[in-house]
């Protein structure tokens, strides 16, 4: 009875925070990137899905912390070792008015990997599934091999209409024809470059949002975006810059909110060739490749200060790093800390590995990827000059360095010897970044498709493969957590540290952060 | 015959960054109405000049810094310039060397000609458009509604000048004040120009002013001439006084410097040396370095003397005739 | 008679604008675009005797400019031949191409455009004959003396540059490079039309003593009649690219036979003419874009009739060393 | 005329062909396109997957010659990133960076000819020096550095102007532009004015320029002569003459207004063809480069050709050539 | 008015009056241009010295310490030297940073310049002294080239060509060698007419002798004056690049790269990260832009009285 009446106070001071807000309040966003389209298919990014997740809605969605949250789906479970039952919620209905059943979820499964001219699809979340309707109410969604991450794919994918979206084209979602979802805002207008308008939808089945319009604006420059936010032209904004952290919070008119994200920032070193094109000896001739060393790459790990890049170049906003995701995430273990400032010991253990007198090398990173990534690499430089490592840094605009990092190479290998990179887990749990950076390159089983420094240790594969099969949480915790250690242990990369994104709201709100970065007004309260 | 313009001791000088440039020093001269009075020098003897001191056209850094310009009687040296301006191209036109610098390009000569008239007198566009065309008609320009429409550059050299000269007469000046109208042009069609401009002034009884270099053209055309040197004039008469007997040894070498039939073959009389350096003149006589009489005595300025009726500054006037 | 120094036979020069690839295309699309020539010098025919000095007259535009740059080697001819000591230059090679060019110069109208302005007088004098080899490198520099004496030049002057020197004196080394490769032929293309009349004089004078001294032959190009008068031995009348009358200068001056001729001469302003009546002959010199059909002068020609529309006079020779283009010339 | 315009044409059609050379074989070499678009979570197989979808698996010779089929049909290829026809994404950014680099040529002739003028006409007052010391410091104040400022003082300093963006649009003879709005207005003034500076130091220069070389010409000193007044002297003859450079060359450097507009429209965020073009290059999306690069260089030669036909219009003296020609 | 003044200068003078002297002696007139010459000699001469007057190399990572970095100007250096103008986000003592990025702003500018001037000057002799189609080819060349924007161009260009120094001048010299070719070919076209040409010709001279002795001499002020005009604009230009994250890379910074590294810091208050490169920058452009100012107005014929 008490959570019965809990639950109506609950809904009735909902409804009063609604109903005193009906009265037109409109937000209005800065973002730091843009939607390629309103087609929540069409490109698997962030940016997109952000936007998309504010019109459609999830069978699973994820919670500020990326645990899973029921969406249209109210429960799933795995039924046997291949299937997994996911149970539709009733009652919700379109933005058009019509009801959501299993077919509006059969037909999203089939179009999301396939969009003409898609960029980049949703097929890696989808691949090896099928999908089978049971009744209105029940979808059966079935894998060649135990899947344990059902949910975790499941939770990417935006459900459209069966009647308006389905059919239809990326420009009729671009103008908003197809644009129907069961998400708490309808979409409104889309001005690429410019803006995207959304209207409230007050049929939604969840809380109602307490916003009756939200606009969202991309201003790419950061200081332009801070200066949008200062003259008062958006009420919050994204991707706050760390150089401006410090006078915003000082700023009584704006209100910051932070918070951890799922990327980490590491070091990818070359372990697969004997002359790695850009390490050389301390005359600058070709020498054998010491990174394969894993003493060397553990000198490398100690002679690195985190807490100096926390705090000068990310100006305290940052978390050193000593594993591949902040404490908090399924499958992070408990005891892996970041790895001590060490500088002597550094140098001990590269006399120790033969390199008494260091060597040279260059490091790469991107310049308009991540927070501050260019300055990043301009300090490990540094740092890593100051133990011998005479190191020059070399950086560059995303666009080229991606391509050269993973294949640029004459023979189609990564180029690189020595780079920067980041890597968001998407599914919020550690077998995205074990999977996908420290696996063993393999083509065919998809495996190690960014492990660009070709790091490969058979007994780290066995168990993160191990645990990928592995339907039980608790068990594929550990697993996951092993295959952590072993591979810090090993050097197989070498994290420096976790991004804290920023959000900046103008005096009266404030912005629930998320790890996924992601930047969602039902997020923005009002204090 | 009434005095139309008396010049008194007319001194124009330029105040450059070198120094003093004494354009004109010392200048006089009387024009009567309906008398062509003939300016005759080398470049740099300041005739122009002189010319657009009459009118009040010198910028700076050149100023009138002393002397009398009398039009009609009132003096305009160094007048207020909106009275300069109902003078000019109204009392006392103007006619350029270059024709072809002096119609502005991007007007039609409509435009350019009634712009002249309505400056000065308020009647209706119409009445002066009609009054250009009847101009155009008496400078011998055929079909001239047609001329009128057009740009200066759609223009020949000698119909941009007949144009300059029909402009001048449109306001029936007392004086009207030509320099070097004829230099850019043909011997045909400089005949032609100084045909029309002759015929103007007789019909209208307008007095003119004629700079030139060319003793030749002014010795058909004027009435009077001066001969200037080094911003003075030098030697002043009727026209057959100063051709015929010329006083200065100036006008003495430049007459004989002349090529003509009578000299065929034959050296021509030479003035030694060049034009004196403006910034650098020689005190007294400006022509002494080159002159052939000239004594010690010749490093004081020499006085104008009255000879018969002509004006002269020589110590030495030439009595006998020309060197040959 | 002597042998011709310099012959000119039959010489064209004619400058055509071209139509490009889009004026092709438009002129198929029907625009009245069309290729345009201009006709500077038209079949002329000249000879030149050694010693001579041939006045070569005519206003502005009818092409005597261009004919004094065919024969100095400025411009090719489009058509004829001009013989140097009875040679074609143009089918000369090696060293007589060289003596040839040599031998003809050419002295300019304007003062400051002929002399490079970056160069010392001793370079503008002494490059030339340096570079043939006609003085040695360390004779040079007393060459270069030599020749500026000759024009009356202070030699110790030799170490400046053009803008400092007067009108006048620039024209004297403008004379001075032109002897400096020791010419036969001088070709004086308006060569003291900018001076002043005083200055004139003494270019004048220099040309003459200069002919006597190295016995140049001349040809003098002018518009200034009395000039040419004053100077030469014999008189070609140009009008609109055509010789229209040539004559020794006291036949021409005294009876003028070309009505052209007649006009030019009437209406020269001389100083003894006094408070004369001017009364010019009609009309401008037409267009060498578009000439009149005919005689050129036609328009103009108060003795025009329908056969001077229809068909040119040829420069016919009326008595020795006369020789007129006019079919109505006997009728004055 | 005729010739005029069909050399023209021939050329666009020249430069336009090499243009589509050089931009598609060299924005080839940059990067790789694709590791700019998949999701990091992708695997090997998707990544060859989407290089097949945007047919980049074929040799380049091939992608080249399908673009040039597709181009001659209309077709300048889809968006990598945005899926729709390059064509249409660069039309629909079109208006904004027109309506930008229009509101900055006539804010430069607007006050860089009146400034000029005065600075022609009195080349000696202090405010004249004034105006050209102002000029040096316009031209040689990089654009970016000036945009920053600008959005300081104005915007967050003084708050009296929004900082970024496009503001509300309205419709002026069907077009959408946000110059027919107060909002829009507002928000234009910061990015053109940001635009403009080069400009109006370039149009003070000019007609400071031709003013001086004018008042020493002898059409001057014969309208003086004639007795017009300085007014019409000033206005008529001098104006309308200097007018043919400024006219020329400022509707010239309308094109270099459009590819600069590439530097304001990043830091104001103003939803253009500069911002679309700098994405595209630091995202390769090929198709857009290309894309943009072949409209505007139609668009420039019609720019060209434009000017061409003012200056005729403007110079009495060009055509009659024209004519002749 | 040639009537006003001529300059009868035959009258002895003490020593002879080559072009270039009265150039220079008509060049000092101007008390600005000569305060110009002056600060950009000091700006060349601190950029000439850099490596001898600062207390830091900033582009050697040993001396950079990112503990160091956004300082306030006047802190004192790990190092222990004061680093007057402050410190930027790296840690590189701005002071050194903006000498050793005046080095390169200004040897871009310069390189890309004379480059670009030897390049153009080339071409456009070439295009005046051939005449015909190569010239007409040449011409719509270079027609096109100049109606497009040279940022537009640089930025293509570095765009496709990478990063780097080598590169970022190579990217100027094509936006900026079709403003020399122009000009080249204007005068060379005007002296080419010019009847002292005819004389060489007369006179039997080559052509070469006389394209290089005789005509490119006389293209030289023009040139010049472009030359000034344009290096401004390149090091401004280079500026732009690397501000839209095209330009020369981060550890080996331009002015350019330091104002746009600055620029995140601008509504930070740590203003000097990006004021005092911009000031630097600004300096150098505008005395250059000065001098040039007063090149044209000496060089400039139409201009003299």
């Amino acid at each position: 009875m008490t959570k019965v009446t809990t639950a109506i106070a609950v809904a009735t001071s909902l409804f009063a925070l609604a109903a005193t807000s009906v009265s037109a309040e409109k937000l209005t966003i800065g973002l730091a990137s843009e939607p390629t389209a309103m087609d929540p298919h069409f490109h698997n990014l962030g940016p997109n899905n952000a936007i998309a997740f504010h019109i459609f809605d999830r069978l699973v969605a994820q919670d500020e912390k990326q645990a899973l949250t029921p969406g249209l789906a109210v429960s799933w479970e795995p039924i046997d070792d291949l299937t997994w039952e996911f149970k539709l919620r009733e009652g919700v209905t379109f933005h058009d008015g019509s009801p959501f059943n299993a077919d509006d979820v059969i037909c999203t499964i089939t179009r999301a990997p396939d969009v003409p001219n898609s960029p980049s699809s949703f097929g890696a979340y989808l691949k090896g599934k099928t999908a089978e309707k049971i009744d209105d109410y029940t979808v059966h969604i079935k894998t060649a091999e135990p899947y344990p991450l059902m949910a975790n794919d499941i939770s990417t994918i935006p459900i459209i209409s069966d009647t308006a979206g389905c059919s239809a084209t990326t420009e009729d979602f671009n103008a908003g024809t197809a644009a129907v979802g069961t998400g708490p805002f309808k979409f409104g207008d889309y001005k690429p470059g410019e803006s995207i308008t959304m209207m409230r939808n007050d049929n939604y089945w969840g809380d109602t949002p307490a916003w009756t319009e939200v606009e969202f604006r991309p201003i790419k420059s950061g200081p332009s975006r801070v200066a949008a936010l200062l003259a008062g032209d958006v009420d919050m904004i994204a991707g706050v810059p760390t150089t401006d952290i410090a006078t915003l919070e000082a700023n009584e008119d704006i209100q910051l909110s932070q918070g951890v994200s799922n990327r980490v920032i590491y070091l990818h070193l070359d372990q697969f060739r004997e002359n790695s094109p850009f390490v050389k000896g301390t005359d600058g001739g070709q020498i054998k490749n010491p990174l394969m060393d894993p003493k060397v790459r553990t000198a490398i790990s100690k002679a690195i200060n985190r807490d100096a890049i926390v705090d000068r170049v990310m100006e305290g906003v940052a978390l050193p790093a000593g594993q591949l995701l902040p404490d908090g995430f399924f499958g992070v273990s408990e005891n892996l800390e970041p790895m001590e400032y060490d500088p002597e010991g550094a140098k001990a253990l590269l006399a120790e590995a033969g390199y008494p007198d260091g060597f040279q090398l260059t490091i790469h990173g991107p310049n308009d990827r991540y927070i501050n990534d260019a300055k990043i690499a301009e300090a490990i430089g540094q740092m890593l000059t100051r133990v011998g490592i005479k190191t020059s840094v070399e950086t560059m605009p995303r666009s080229v360095y991606f391509g050269r990092a993973s294949k640029g190479s004459p023979e189609g290998l990564p180029e690189f010897s020595f780079i920067l990179v980041g890597w968001g887990a998407g599914s919020g749990e550690a077998s995205s970044p074990l999977k996908s950076l420290i696996h063993t390159y393999d083509k065919d089983k998809g495996f190690g498709s960014s492990n660009r420094g070709r790091h490969s240790n058979a007994e780290i594969d066995a168990v993160i493969e191990e645990a990928l099969r592995t339907v039980d949480d608790a068990k594929r915790q550990e697993l996951l957590a092993k295959a952590t250690e072993m591979a810090i242990e090993n050097a197989a990369i070498i994290p420096t540290h976790f991004q804290v994104n920023t959000w900046a709201a103008k005096k009266g709100l404030e912005y629930i952060p998320r790890t996924d970065e992601y930047t969602f007004a039902t997020g923005v309260v009002k204090q | 015959m009434s005095d139309v313009l008396q010049v008194n001791a007319l001194r124009t000088h330029f105040f450059t960054h070198a120094g003093v440039v004494k354009a004109v020093d010392g200048v006089d001269f009387t024009v009567r109405k309906g008398e062509v009075m003939g300016l005759v020098g080398e470049s740099g003897s300041g005739k122009s000049i002189t010319g657009f001191s009459i009118l009040g056209l010198i910028d700076p850094p050149g100023r009138i810094v002393d002397g009398s310009i009398r039009f009609n009687g009132a003096e305009i040296a160094n007048a207020p310039e909106p009275e300069l301006q109902k003078l000019r191209g109204n009392r006392i036109a103007m006619i350029f060397q270059d024709p072809m610098m002096t119609l502005n390009p991007v007007l039609r000569i409509d435009t350019q000609m009634i712009e002249a008239i309505l400056a000065h007198e308020d009647i209706p566009r119409q009445t002066a458009w009609e009054r250009s065309r009847d101009a155009l008609g008496l400078v011998g320009i055929p079909s001239p509604e047609e001329r009128l429409r057009a740009y200066p550059h759609q223009l020949s050299g000698g119909m941009r000048q007949r144009v300059a000269i029909a402009t001048a007469f449109l306001n029936r000046p007392d004086l009207i004040i030509a320099d070097e109208p004829t230099t850019a042009l043909d011997v045909t069609i400089q005949a032609q120009i100084i045909h029309e401009a002759q015929k103007l002034t007789r019909q209208t009884g307008t007095a003119m002013i004629w700079i030139t270099h060319d003793l030749a053209v002014v010795a058909g055309l004027a009435d009077h001439i001066s001969v200037m040197y080094a911003g003075r004039i030098v030697e002043q008469g009727a026209t057959d006084d100063v051709i015929d007997r010329p006083l200065h040894p100036y006008t003495v070498g430049l007459l004989g410097s002349v090529p003509s039939a009578n000299k065929r073959g034959q050296r021509l009389y030479q003035i030694e040396g060049m034009t004196p350096n403006m910034l650098a003149m020689p005190t007294g006589c400006a022509f002494a370095p080159r002159c052939r009489a000239a004594t010690p005595g010749c490093d004081t300025a020499p006085p104008i003397t009255d000879i018969d009726g002509r004006h002269l500054r020589c110590h030495h006037p030439q009595t006998v005739g020309v060197a040959s | 008679m002597t042998a011709p120094l310099l012959e000119i036979r039959g010489v064209s020069k004619r400058f055509t604008k071209r139509l490009d690839v889009a004026g092709k295309i438009a002129q198929r699309l029907g625009s009245k675009i069309r290729e345009e020539t201009v006709h500077a010098v038209d079949a002329v025919d000249l000879s030149i005797a050694p010693g001579e000095v041939l006045g070569l007259v005519g206003e502005s535009g009818c092409g005597k400019s261009t004919l004094g740059r065919v024969v100095a080697g400025i411009h090719g001819a489009s058509d004829g031949q001009v013989l140097y000591d009875g040679k074609d230059i143009a089918a000369l090679t090696g060293a007589e191409k060289r003596a040839a060019t040599l031998a003809i110069q050419m002295i300019f109208q304007d003062p400051f455009a002929s002399l490079n302005p970056r160069m010392r007088v001793e370079d503008i004098i002494g490059e030339a004959p340096r570079v043939h080899g006609l003085v040695s490198a360390s004779d040079a520099s007393n060459y270069v003396d030599e020749v500026m004496s000759k024009v009356g030049l202070d030699p110790s002057l030799k170490r400046r540059y053009p803008h400092q020197f007067s009108g006048g004196q620039r024209q004297r080394i403008g004379i001075a490079r032109a002897l400096a490769v020791k010419p036969k032929f001088l070709v004086c293309d308006e060569a003291i039309a900018a001076l002043d009349v005083s200055i004139q004089a003494q270019v004048i004078n220099l040309f003459m003593d200069l002919r006597e001294e190295l016995g140049l032959t001349y040809l003098f190009i002018s518009h200034d009649l009395s000039v040419v008068e004053h100077i030469a031995d014999r008189v070609a009348i140009m009008y609109l690219g055509r010789i229209v009358e040539s004559a020794p200068t006291e036949a021409l001056f005294a009876a003028p036979k070309h009505p052209y001729t007649k006009a030019l001469l009437a209406e020269a302003p001389r100083l003894d003419q006094r408070k004369r009546d001017f009364a010019p002959i009609e009309g401008e010199i037409p267009s060498p874009l578009d000439p009149p059909p005919g005689c050129h002068f036609n328009p103009r020609c108060p003795l025009a009739r329908a056969d001077c529309r229809e068909a040119r006079q040829m420069l016919e020779t009326i008595s020795p060393g006369r020789a007129v283009a006019c079919h109505h010339w006997t009728e004055t | 005329m005729t010739v005029f315009i069909i050399r023209r044409l021939m050329q666009a059609i020249l430069v336009v062909f090499l243009m589509s050379v050089i931009v598609f074989f060299g924005v080839n070499v940059i990067g790789d396109p694709v590791h700019m678009l998949v999701s990091p979570d992708a695997d090997q197989a998707d990544i060859e997957a989407t290089i097949r979808r945007l047919g980049l698996d074929r040799p380049i010779w091939e992608q080249y010659l399908l673009f040039v089929s597709g181009a001659a049909q209309g077709n300048l290829g889809n968006s990598f990133i945005f899926g729709e026809p390059a064509l249409k994404l660069i039309l629909h950014h079109m208006p904004a960076t027109l309506e930008l680099a229009f509101s900055a040529l006539f804010l430069a002739v607007a006050v860089g000819v009146p400034l000029g003028l005065y600075a022609g006409l009195y080349p000696d007052s202090p405010l004249s020096k004034g105006i050209m010391a102002g000029s040096i410091l316009g031209f040689s104040l990089p654009t970016f550095w000036v945009g920053l400022m600008l959005i300081m003082l104005f915007a967050v300093e003084l708050g009296w102007l929004p900082s970024t963006g496009r503001g509300d649009t309205g419709h002026i003879l069907g077009i959408e532009t946000s110059l027919a709005t107060r909002d829009g207005l507002s928000h234009v003034l910061l990015p053109a004015m940001n635009l403009a500076l080069l400009k109006i130091s370039l149009a003070i220069r000019l007609t400071r320029a031709g003013v001086r070389e004018a008042m020493g010409q002898d059409y001057v000193k014969y309208a003086r002569a004639k007795g017009l007044s300085t007014r019409r002297i000033v206005f008529v003859h001098v104006l309308k003459n200097i007018m043919i450079p400024v006219v020329t060359v400022m509707g010239l450097e309308f094109g270099s207004l459009i590819g600069f507009s590439v530097v304001t429209e990043s830091i104001f965020a103003w939803p253009g063809m500069g911002k679309l073009l700098i994405d595209a290059i630091l995202q390769l999306d090929r198709p857009v480069v290309v894309a943009y690069l072949m409209i505007i260089v139609l668009f420039f030669v019609l720019i060209n050709l434009i000017v061409d036909i003012l200056y005729s219009i403007l110079d009495p003296r060009v055509r009659l050539r024209d004519q002749g020609a | 008015m040639s009537d006003v003044i001529a300059p009868e200068t035959a009258a002895p003078a003490a020593k002879v009056e080559t072009p270039f002297r009265r150039f220079v002696s008509e060049f000092f007139e101007s008390r600005i241009a000569t305060v110009a010459l002056c600060v950009l000699g000091l700006i060349i001469l601190l950029a000439v010295l850099a490596p001898w007057i600062t207390p830091q190399n900033p582009y050697d990572l040993a001396q950079v310490d990112v503990l160091d970095g956004r300082l306030p100007p006047g802190s004192e250096a790990f190092a222990g030297y004061t680093m007057w103008l402050g410190s930027d986000g790296s840690g590189r003592d701005l002071y050194s940073a903006i000498l050793y990025g005046l080095r390169i702003s200004l040897s871009v500018g310069v390189a890309s310049g004379i480059i670009a001037l030897a390049i153009g000057m080339a071409i456009g002799l070439l295009a005046a002294y051939a005449g015909g189609r190569t010239e007409n080819i040449i011409m719509r060349v270079v027609d096109l080239q100049l109606s497009f924007p040279a940022a537009l161009v640089a930025l293509m260009l570095v765009a496709i060509l990478g990063k780097g120094i080598d590169k970022i001048i190579l990217a100027l010299v094509v936006a900026q060698w079709a403003y020399y070719a122009r000009t080249v070919r204007g005068t060379a076209l005007v002296e080419r007419n010019k009847e002292y040409v005819e004389a060489a010709q007369c006179l039997g001279l080559s052509r070469l002798r006389v394209v290089f002795r005789h005509i490119l001499p006389n293209c030289l002020a023009p040139l010049i004056v472009v030359g000034t005009v344009q290096t401004a604009h390149a090091i401004s230009l280079e500026a732009t690049l690397s501000f839209l994250g095209v330009g020369l890379p981060q550890t080996e910074p331009s002015l350019g790269v330091l104002i746009a590294n600055g620029f995140e810091y601008m509504l930070s208050g740590r203003y000097w990260i990006s004021v005092f490169p911009g000031l630097a920058l600004l300096f150098t452009v505008v005395s250059i832009n000065l001098v040039g100012d007063q090149l044209r107005d000496v060089l400039n014929p139409r201009l003299k009285k």
